[in-house]
C-alpha cells in the first residue's frame, strides 16, 4: 500500500486549508456558530464553487468523482477551523447514501443540486432513541406522522432523506422540509460549531416520486454511507487534536511564569508531545483506512479500517481536547479561548455513526466469535 | 468521643436542616453553588443568616471568637450531614474557613474585633485576590501595587479567577509593597472594601457558559491604613498560611456533593440503558469507588489533624487536591459518555442537566487553586524529597 | 469513621516491618526465591514467635485477637519486601476460613498450631480451572481421586483445605499433604517469591474426623475468607507500589545524565508524584476498608469496600511497577535490580481471589440492577 | 512499480521461503530473534547463510556494492512476505542495516573491499558498542577511551546493551580519541574484532531470565590503525548517521512480526475463554487496529523516504519508536492479562509461552534505542520545536 498523496491531492487538501483558516478563523467561525445558528452560509457557497460539495459524487452528476483520500484530507481542515457548514451531513452521508442506491435516474435527479451546494440534503443518523415514524398509505402516496428528536444540520437544509417501515418493507423518501406539516426547532447545543434540530411531522404528504429506494437497497446504502462518514469524522477528529496542539504549543511559548517561557518546561513538553504521537498515530490510521477504501476492500476489511480510524482519531480528539483546557491554565476554561469548543465537539462526535467502543465490540465479533469466522 | 456521641449529634445537624431547608430556602436544596446555574446568591446570603441563627457557622472556631470549639470529628459530621441534607454550596466559605482562621492567627484585636462577628453572623461576604493575569500558578509574580498614602493604602492591578467578587463585600489581596521587591518579598496582605469607585469587577465567562470568576481591576482603591494583616513586607507569609487553611474539614462537605452527583449519574445510566453496557458498568463501579477512597483520603488527612497543630503535612494531605480534582474531571466525562448524544443537546431533564454542569465545570477543578502540574512539582518536591 | 492507628497497631506494623526490613532484604529474598523455593523458614518460625501468624485469630486458640486493621498494616510489609513466607495462604486465607466455621471444637484443635506457625494451612483458590476431585464414600469417611492444578504454598505447607461435594452436600475437609496417595510437584513459576504447586491425589483416604463442615456453611467461611484474604491482598500490592517507589525516587536522585541527577528532570518528577498519587490513595482505600471491616458491616457493603480496595491497589501497583522499570532505565529490566520481581508479583496478584475487573462488575450488579435493590 | 509488478515479487518471496525454510532450518520457523528462547543462533548464521544464496540479503544496498537496489516499496514486500513466511529474527540485522550503510557513507574503498562481503554472504557478523553504564540516555557521555599506538588503536573502557555479542565477530565501538575532551568533541568510531583477549563479554541477565544483551569490556582491545570509520574526532557524527539509519525499512518485518503475536493472543483468548469478556474484547479489538495503524504509520514513513532523500525527518517519524514500544508493551500487559493466572504459571502450550515472553521481553522495548523519555524530548523539541 503506498501512501503517498499525489499533487492534486495536496492540491485540494491546501486550497480548503487556505480557504478556511481565513474564512472560518476563529472569530468568523464565532460568529457563525453563536450568531447564525451555526451555519456559514457565505462560507458554503465558496465550498460549493470549489466542488467540495461533491468530492466523492460521480462526475457524471457535477461531482468531482474523487476517492476517500480527497474526503479525509478535506475534513482534517474542517475539524480543524471547526467549520460551520453541513458538508459531513451532505456532501458526504446524504451524497454518499443517494449515490449508492445505484440508481440513475435517482442520482441525476438529486445530485446535481446537492454536488453543487445548492441543495442541502440531511438525514436522521439516530443521535436521541425515538419512536418510528407512523406511515400511512394515502391515495399518492404516504403520509407520515411524529418526531425526529435530533436531525442534525436540519435548519440549513431543504430536504431530509428518512427510511420508513410501511408494510414490511423499508422505503427511503426524501421529503422537503418546508413542506405542509413539517416544523423545524432548532434545539440548544452545547457544540454550537453542528447544530441540531428538532423536525416534527404532521400529516406529511410525500409522494411516489419522493420514494428513492425500497428494500434491503435501503439500508444497504445508509451503511454504507454512515460507515464512510464514520472514516470522515475520524479525520476531522484529528483536525480538531492538531488545532488543539498549535494553540497549546503557541500559548506555552508565549506565557512566562517562574521567569522562563512555559515551553521549557519538560513535563509540559512531553505532554505536548504526547499529543502530536497520538494525533499523528490517528492521521497515519485515518490515511492508512483512505487509501485502502479507495482500493474497494470488502466488508470485513472496511469493518476493520474503520474502526481503526475511528477507535485511534478519537483517543487523540480526547486527549488533545483535554490538554489543551489543561495546559492552556486559567484561560483554558475561559469561553473567549478556543479549547473549549475543541473539547465540546470532540464529546458530541463520539455520539455520532457509532461509537468508537460499538465499532470495536462489532469488529471483535468479527475477529473473535466462531460464528462469525 | 464516640461513635454514640456522632451518633446524637449527626441527627441533631439532620432534624436541624430538615426543620430550616424548607419554605424560602427549598430552592436551594441541592445547589452545588460554584458552577450551578440553578444557585441564586441573594437567597444564598439569607440562608447563611438562617445557618448563622442556628449556630451553624463557625461550628469549629474557638469559643473566644464566637465560635463552638467542636472537635474535628463532629466538624466532619456536620459538613457531610449538611450536604447529605441538600444543604446548597456555601456563599459565607471564604470568609469563614480561609479569611477567618487568618485573622485569628495573624489579626489585631481590633481587626478581629470588626471582621469576626460578620462572618459569623452571615452579613459579610469575603472574596479572594491572589491570581494575577501573569501570576497564575507563579503566585509569587505578584503586580498589583500597594503604597500608604496618608491613613490609606492606595492600590492599583489586577486580581482574577476571583469567585463571587460581584456578591462580596471585601476582598484580601496581595499587593507588593516595596517598589522594586523581587517575588516573596515586599508583599503585604490588605483587607479592601470591594464597593467603592477603584474597584471594578468583570465577570469572566466560562466553559459552561456562565460567569462562576471575575476578575478585579483596582486602580487608586483605598482602604485604612490599619487593614493590613500581619506586618507589611511580610505578606507573603500570611497568604501562604492562609492558603494552607484551605486544605481542611470542609472537604468532606464537597465529597458529599460527589456522592450526590454520583447518585445520579447512577439514576441516569440505569434510566437510559448505559447501565446495561459492561464498559460503562466497570467504569462507574470504577468511579464510585475511587469517589468511595477520596472519603478514605479525607479522612486520614483529618485523623492526622485531630492529632498534632503545626504538624509537618502528610502525605495524603499532598495528594488531596490532586486526587479529589482529577477524580471529578474523569467522573465529568463519565457522565457524559453516559449522555451520549444528550450529553451536548440540553433538555428537561434536571438530573441530566447537574450531569452537563459536572462535565463542563469539572475541567476547571485541575486548574484553579493549584493546577494539575503545580501540585506534581509540590508532591514531588516536598512529599518525595526530589531536587527542584 | 476514625483512621486514626493506634500506639499499638503502630507498634505490630513497625516491628515486622523492622523484622522484614532485615530477614528479607533483596538479598535474603532472593535466597529464599530461587535457592529455597520461595520459602524462608527461619523467617517463618520469627514471625510465628511475634505472634504474626495468628494476628486476627481469636486468643483462645492462641491467636492475638486483633482487626482487619492490623493485618493490612502487617500485609503491606510483607508486600513491600516480597517476604517468601506464606502468610496469607496460612496466617490469612486458611486462618479465617477454619475460624469462620463457627465451630470451637475445630477451632480448638486446628487453629492454635496454625496461629504459632507450626502447621502451615494452605487451600485452593482456584488459580487455574480444573475438574472437581472425585469423591466416593468410603468405610471409615471418603476417598478422594484428581488433580489440583496450583496450588498456594502447597510444599511448605503440611495440611490442605478442600471442599469436596459428596452426594449433593459440600464438605470442607483437611488432608495431610504428606498423606498416602499425595503427590506434590513444585511449578514453574515466574513469580517465584509465591511458590505454587500441583497436587495429585490418587485413592486418598479421608477420615469423618477430618472433615471440618458441612452444607452452606463451607461456602459462607470460604467466601468470607476469601474476601478478608482480598482486602489483605490488596494491602500487599500497596507495599510493592511503595517499594516501587522508593527503589525509583532512590535510583534517580543518584543516576547522573547529561550532567545532572535524573531526579532534578521535571518530566520524571511528575511520574513519580503520580506514583505516590496512585499509591497513598490505594492506602487510603486499604485503610479505610479495613477500618470499617472491623465493625462488621452488612454484606452489601463489605462487597463495595472490597471491591474499593481492589480496584485502587491493582492500579497503583500496576503503575508503579510498570513507572519502576521505565524509571530504572537499561538496569530497570535486568535481572540483578528488583523492579521486575515486583512487576512479576503485582500481575501474579490480579488473578488471585478474584480480578479487579470480577470484583467491579459484582459490585456495579448491586449498585446499578433493579433486581439487586 | 505497479501493485501487479509487488504481487510478482510478493510470490516470488513466498515461493523462496516456502522452499528454503524447512528441513534443517524448519526449527527456526517463527522464531523472533532476540528475546526468543527458542532460538539457535549457530542454526540462525547458516540461515543468513541460505539468504544469502538466495540474493536475500542486501536487497536495497546498491549494485556496486553487491546488493540488488531495490526500491523501498519493494523491500517492504520483501520484509512482509519473510515475516509472514515465518522468517526468523536476523541475526544478521546489525550489519547488514547499521554498519554496512555506514560504510558506503563513511568508509574508504579498502574498508568496504574487506567488510561488506562477509555481511552480504552471511560469514561475518557485528555488534554495536554505543551506550556506556554512565552514558545511556546521554549518548555523547562517552568514557571509554582509544590511543594510538603504533600500527593500533588500544582500547580500554567499558560498552554494554550489546545485543548478540557472544556470537558476533567484530564492534564497532564509539571511542574518546582526544584526551580531556568533552562530550561529541574527540570522539571515533573505531571498527574492533571481538574474539581477542582484550575483550571479555559479560552476558546480562534480563527479566526474562535469559541474557539476551551483554557488557562488553576492553582491556588493552586492539584493532588495527586503519580501521576508523570517518576522522578520528569525527565519530559523533558517523555514530548519529548509523543511528539514523535504524529507522528503516526493516520496521515492516517487525510489524509483521507484531501480527504475528497478535494472531497468538486472539487464538489463546479464544481457547481460554478471555474472548468471552466484553472487557478483554474491547482491549483486543483496540490493540488489532493500533497494529494497523503502526503500519500505516510505517507506511507513511516509507512513502516520504521513496521521494526524498535526506529530507526532514516527518513527523510521522519522530513518533514511529515511541509508537511501536509502547503498543508492544501494552500488548504484552494485555497478554498476561489474556493468560490470567497462567501468565506466570508456565505451561506446555507454545501460544502461552510466546506471549510470556512478549508480556516480560516488551519492558525492554520502551528502553533500548532510545527511553520513551528521549523520544518524547525529540518529539517536543526538533518535531514541535519546542525551547531545550
Amino acid at each position: 500500500m503506498d501512501l503517498r498523496l499525489t499533487e492534486e491531492q495536496r492540491q485540494i487538501a491546501d486550497s480548503v486549508g487556505e480557504l478556511l483558516a481565513n474564512a472560518s478563523d476563529s472569530a468568523s467561525m464565532r460568529r457563525a456558530a453563536f450568531d447564525h445558528g451555526g451555519f456559514d452560509a457565505a462560507l458554503w457557497a465558496q465550498l460549493g464553487e470549489l466542488g467540495v460539495c461533491g468530492i466523492n459524487l460521480p462526475e457524471a452528476q457535477g461531482g468531482l468523482g474523487l476517492g476517500v483520500t480527497e474526503l479525509v484530507l478535506v475534513a482534517e481542515e474542517f475539524g480543524r477551523r471547526l467549520a460551520c457548514v453541513p458538508w459531513l451531513e451532505s456532501a458526504v452521508l446524504a451524497g454518499t447514501a443517494i449515490a449508492s442506491l445505484g440508481d440513475d435516474a435517482v442520482a441525476a435527479r438529486w445530485l446535481p443540486p446537492l454536488a453543487s451546494g445548492e441543495r442541502i440534503v440531511t438525514l436522521d443518523i439516530g443521535l436521541l432513541e425515538c419512536a418510528p415514524l407512523a406511515v400511512r398509505r394515502s391515495a399518492a402516496g404516504w403520509q407520515l406522522d411524529g418526531v425526529l428528536p435530533a436531525i442534525p444540520a436540519a435548519m440549513a437544509a431543504s430536504s431530509l432523506l428518512v427510511p420508513v417501515q410501511v408494510d414490511g418493507e423499508r422505503l427511503l423518501v426524501i421529503v422537503a422540509l418546508d413542506a405542509t406539516g413539517m416544523a423545524r426547532r432548532e434545539r440548544a447545543n452545547l457544540d454550537a460549531t453542528r447544530p441540531i434540530a428538532e423536525v416534527r411531522l404532521t400529516a406529511v404528504r410525500v409522494d411516489e416520486s419522493a420514494c428513492l429506494a425500497r428494500g434491503a437497497t435501503v439500508d444497504r446504502a445508509l451503511d454504507r454511507s454512515r460507515q464512510l462518514a464514520a472514516v470522515v469524522l475520524a479525520s476531522e477528529q484529528v483536525g480538531v487534536a492538531q488545532q488543539c496542539l498549535d494553540l497549546t504549543v503557541a500559548h506555552l511559548a508565549q506565557r512566562v511564569q517562574f521567569g522562563k517561557p512555559l515551553a521549557t518546561f519538560q513535563a509540559l513538553k512531553h505532554r505536548c508531545a504526547q499529543m502530536m504521537v497520538d494525533l499523528e498515530l490517528a492521521r497515519s490510521a485515518v490515511l492508512g483506512a483512505a487509501r485502502e477504501l479507495d482500493g474497494g476492500p470488502d466488508e470485513g476489511r472496511r469493518l476493520r479500517l474503520t474502526t481503526m480510524a475511528r477507535s485511534l482519531a478519537d483517543d487523540a480528539a480526547r486527549y488533545c481536547t483535554q490538554e489543551a483546557i489543561q495546559l492552556h491554565g486559567g484561560v483554558g476554561f475561559t469561553w473567549e479561548y478556543d479549547p473549549h469548543l475543541y473539547f465540546k465537539r470532540a464529546q458530541a462526535a463520539r455520539s455520532w455513526l457509532g461509537t468508537p467502543a460499538e465499532w470495536r465490540e462489532r469488529f471483535a465479533h468479527a475477529l473473535l466469535d466462531e460464528a462469525a469466522q | 468521643m464516640t461513635d454514640r456521641d456522632h451518633d446524637a449529634f449527626r441527627a441533631e445537624v439532620r432534624t436541624w436542616m430538615q426543620e430550616h431547608l424548607r419554605g424560602e430556602f427549598a430552592p436551594l436544596a441541592g445547589c452545588g453553588g460554584l458552577g450551578d446555574s440553578r444557585y441564586d446568591p441573594k437567597l444564598a446570603k439569607r440562608w447563611e443568616q438562617e445557618l448563622a441563627r442556628g449556630g451553624w457557622v463557625g461550628v469549629g472556631w474557638p469559643k473566644e471568637h464566637g465560635g463552638r470549639a467542636l472537635p474535628l470529628s463532629q466538624q466532619v459530621v456536620f459538613h457531610e450531614e449538611y450536604v447529605r441534607a441538600g444543604g446548597p454550596g456555601r456563599l459565607g466559605h471564604i470568609g469563614e474557613t480561609l479569611l477567618a482562621p487568618t485573622l485569628m492567627a495573624f489579626g489585631t484585636p481590633p481587626q478581629q474585633q470588626r471582621f469576626l462577628p460578620g462572618i459569623l453572623a452571615g452579613t459579610e461576604y469575603w472574596a479572594q485576590g491572589y491570581s494575577e493575569p501573569n501570576a497564575g500558578s507563579d503566585l509569587a509574580n505578584v503586580q498589583t501595587r500597594a503604597r500608604l498614602e496618608g491613613d490609606s493604602w492606595v492600590i492599583d492591578g489586577q486580581k482574577t479567577w476571583t469567585s463571587w467578587a460581584h456578591e462580596s463585600d471585601w476582598i484580601f489581596v496581595v499587593a507588593r509593597c516595596e517598589a522594586g521587591s523581587q517575588r516573596h518579598r515586599g508583599l503585604v496582605m490588605l483587607l479592601v472594601p470591594l464597593r467603592q469607585p477603584g474597584v471594578t469587577i468583570r465577570p469572566i465567562r466560562q466553559i459552561t457558559g456562565d460567569s462562576e470568576f471575575n476578575e478585579v481591576f483596582f486602580a487608586g482603591a483605598r482602604t485604612e491604613a490599619s487593614l493590613h494583616l500581619g506586618a507589611p513586607g511580610e505578606g507573603w507569609k500570611v497568604a501562604m498560611a492562609l492558603l494552607g487553611f484551605e486544605r481542611g474539614v470542609s472537604t468532606l462537605g464537597q465529597q458529599a456533593g460527589f456522592e450526590r452527583e454520583m447518585e445520579c449519574l447512577v439514576e441516569v445510566a440505569r434510566r437510559n440503558g448505559a447501565a446495561r453496557d459492561p464498559l460503562m458498568r466497570q467504569r462507574i463501579a470504577h468511579a464510585a469507588v475511587a469517589l468511595d477512597a477520596l472519603r478514605c483520603n479525607a479522612l486520614r488527612v483529618l485523623a492526622q489533624g485531630d492529632e498534632a497543630e503545626g504538624a509537618p503535612v502528610t502525605r495524603e494531605a499532598y495528594i488531596a487536591k490532586y486526587v479529589w480534582s482529577n477524580w471529578r474531571r474523569d467522573f465529568g466525562r463519565l457522565a457524559a459518555d453516559v449522555l451520549g448524544a444528550a450529553a451536548t443537546l440540553p433538555d428537561d431533564d434536571p438530573l441530566a442537566q447537574k450531569l452537563r454542569q459536572v462535565w463542563l465545570f469539572s475541567r476547571s477543578d485541575t486548574i484553579y487553586a493549584g493546577t494539575n502540574e503545580i501540585q506534581l512539582n509540590l508532591i514531588a518536591e516536598r512529599a518525595l524529597g526530589m531536587p527542584r
